[in-house]
């Protein structure tokens, strides 16, 4: 059966490694960081501006001049740091963020990614969302595998401006896990009860199947 | 070296129709609500206003908007101000997006006397186009150009008379590199005291890139999104 | 996120000879003085060392030439280091001079991603021989490359377990933008305390830009000209 | 009578206006603080990393972790802020500075100048000079009128590797004041007993001398 959004955001908290410093997008990226497990000490960076995010802050000790990406109020952890734009793009652009996880509309199997512009519809702007995947180390896609048309959102080419090229590792839907090599995406897991055949029908681009593939441990 | 102006109305007396102003804030958090409801009193029009965001609908740079004073906005993200996306669809102004990291190094460089330098962000994208790119060791960039600006204006949470600032939390974001760019950078303050009373290891923003500042009152600071735990 | 090492010998047990180390300090304040004590300890050798001087004849980078471990030093001033001319004069090492602001600027721009950018400074010396030149707005300009650096030694005031570090007065100067272009930033502090105990608003150098801290012990901090009042 | 450091120091001292941020090299150009008149408030930028430098330190407050360009102990001023060389080196680069002043080995009268390597002689290095040359508004170079064997140090061009180009924009020595004018050296103060035909004589490019030269008010 397709995960909900808590499955994706669970299957994505897999990915998180001890000492990670990891950047996540709005929705269901956010979301995957209330399932990281305990022995697993990561460090959120929020592109405006803060290290060591820590979740929504009480009542009593919210701050209007302490918020996250997504322009919500946030608290700050122990050990956290503050700093402006620029040194925050710094550390972006330098290759310091291990992780970075966002959503997409479409992901090609050369790792292109459409994320931020369907014209004639919103015009919203790329954020930071440009800068993240020209420099992340490893970028992972959360989305669904298809759109709500039902039409496949990995394929072979972008029909949507590009956010950036050749730069998405991984993408985790609510149909599988799939990889971006260099000969083209690779399936690795499956969700639970879904088939390799659903899958290979719901992907509009070549899909490498590499023996038995396994169901997500989530 | 007092920097001190009594009011907000004298420090933008001078601005011009047509020219280039910084607007620090990422959203609304940081925002210079005293420099932007003068800039609104004082109709200045056909501005050209470098901002991370349009604010919204009915706050921060959207105010500027709604008012018919902007003629171009550089801006990363609008997605918050549906007036904003309205008006750029009725042909009001003229907007221009650029990564939102390109935005603070571009502030950055041109405070730091740098004309150019390049990026990975946005190559191969509708955002280079018409830029110059260029290889460095086996990896493709964007040259960009340092913003340059006749007035930045600035919100910070203390600052003294020679226009050293300090910045709360997440509310510095764009302030600093944009007073860093500014010809008169203009620094709103929630608190103002006499050089000498903050630590010099504590200042964000050196006061060599602050032209004139003042105390304001009776902030808004709307928050945008409030999100609490367990509600 | 724990980054504390037991001791500097434990940081620098794998660096290979020819390895390129960034070495913080102006002169001899602000200096990694365990770091270099403990390089000269470890022999490695054929270092290619980017700092801001040469230190003087008996401390700081001058050690390390002393003891013939520096292939090639690049740096903006040898003065203070008569030791450090003769060995040049000698052919012991190769020195390249590059002016203070551009190695500063070039460390911050290793460590923020940025390959390129332009600079007025050395533009029409000999400082800029082989470098590529623009014009942007009527003015000449020099193209200057990001540093790349396998390690990068930083001295802080304070630090804590997470990497976060604050510099005392005049002693940050290069120790903050080498800090964010080394590969692997070994930072070592007077006072390391667990982290949670400084002030997220005063940290100068964000701890994701240092992957190993210690606490130093006895640092000798050595004045280079003791001036005083009326004496 | 041509000047002592002393005198030189003094003369610069008037180029200080309120409210300027100011650079000074080691030696004559530092000594020109001293002379500062007292409705004159300015703030003394130092590149290691100090706005707002004061003078030499008491036996009981001196620190080693604060010091100059010149690496020797200072103090700090109400008002000060510290930071690193790569804003340090932003605020001389981008103009902030309103006003520089250094020692020169040879300055043209286009305005180069060349002051930091005698080849053949010493290597010290550039330190910070191609930097304050190359950006600041204002350029004023405090030297001798002639160097030790008597040669001129104002030249049409420098026999010595070059700091910067068209960037000096007055020269103040012990004989004169000179101005760097789109038309070459204009002669516009003498020392006091000093005559025109002296400075003439000791000045390798062309002089502009314009009606009456007034002496020095030091």
């Amino acid at each position: 059966m397709a995960l909900d959004k808590t499955g994706i955001a669970k299957r994505i908290a897999q990915e998180m490694k001890d000492g990670y410093y990891i950047n996540l997008g709005i929705g269901v990226p956010t979301m995957a960081s209330n399932f990281i497990p305990e022995d697993v000490n990561v460090v959120i960076h929020t592109e405006n501006g803060l290290l060591g995010m820590g979740g929504y802050p009480s009542r009593d000790n919210y701050d209007a001049d302490l918020v996250n990406a997504g322009k919500q109020t946030v608290t700050a952890l122990p050990g956290a740091s503050f700093f402006d734009s620029a040194t925050s793009f710094a550390m972006i652009r330098g290759g310091h963020i291990d992780l970075t996880v966002l959503g997409a509309f479409e992901v090609t199997d050369k790792g292109d990614i459409a994320s931020w512009k369907i014209p004639g519809s919103r015009v919203k702007g790329m954020g930071g969302a440009m800068d993240l995947v020209a420099a992340a180390k490893n970028i992972i896609v959360a989305m669904t595998h298809t759109n709500r048309k039902g039409e496949a959102k990995l394929v072979k080419n972008c029909t949507l401006p590009l956010t950036g090229v050749q730069c998405v590792k991984m993408i985790v839907t609510d149909l599988a896990v799939v990889k971006v090599t260099e000969k083209g995406f690779q399936l690795i897991e499956r969700a639970p009860g879904v088939s390799v055949e659903e899958i290979i029908e719901k992907t509009a681009a070549p899909l490498i199947i590499d023996g038995e593939i396994p169901e997500m441990n989530i | 070296m007092n920097k001190v102006v009594n009011s907000i109305e004298e420090a933008i007396k001078d601005i011009k129709d047509g020219a280039t102003i910084m607007i620090g804030a990422f959203g609304l958090c940081g925002l210079p609500e005293k420099g932007i409801a003068a800039l609104l009193k004082s109709g200045v029009k056909d501005l050209t206003v470098i901002s991370c965001t349009a604010g919204v609908d009915d706050f921060g740079v959207g105010l500027l908007l709604q008012n018919h004073q902007i003629k171009k906005l550089i801006a990363s993200y609008i997605g918050e101000n549906d007036d904003a996306e309205k008006r750029l669809f009725a042909g009001e102004y003229e907007l221009e997006l650029v990564p939102q990291g390109t935005i603070a190094e571009r502030a950055r460089a041109g405070g730091a006397g740098i004309p150019a330098f390049y990026v990975p962000a946005s190559y191969g994208t509708e955002a280079a186009e018409g830029k110059e790119v260029r290889e460095f060791d086996g990896k493709m960039y964007v040259m960009e150009r340092a913003f340059k600006a006749d007035y930045a204006f600035v919100k910070a949470w203390k600052g003294d008379s020679y226009g050293n600032l300090i910045y709360k939390a997440t509310a510095n974001n764009l302030n600093n590199p944009m007073a860093m760019c500014g010809k008169i950078t203009i620094a709103e303050v929630e608190e103002l005291v006499p050089a000498g009373e903050l630590d010099p290891h504590h200042i964000h923003t050196p006061g060599i890139f602050v032209q004139q500042i003042f105390q304001g009152t009776d902030y808004e600071k709307r928050i945008e999104f409030l999100r609490l735990q367990n509600e």
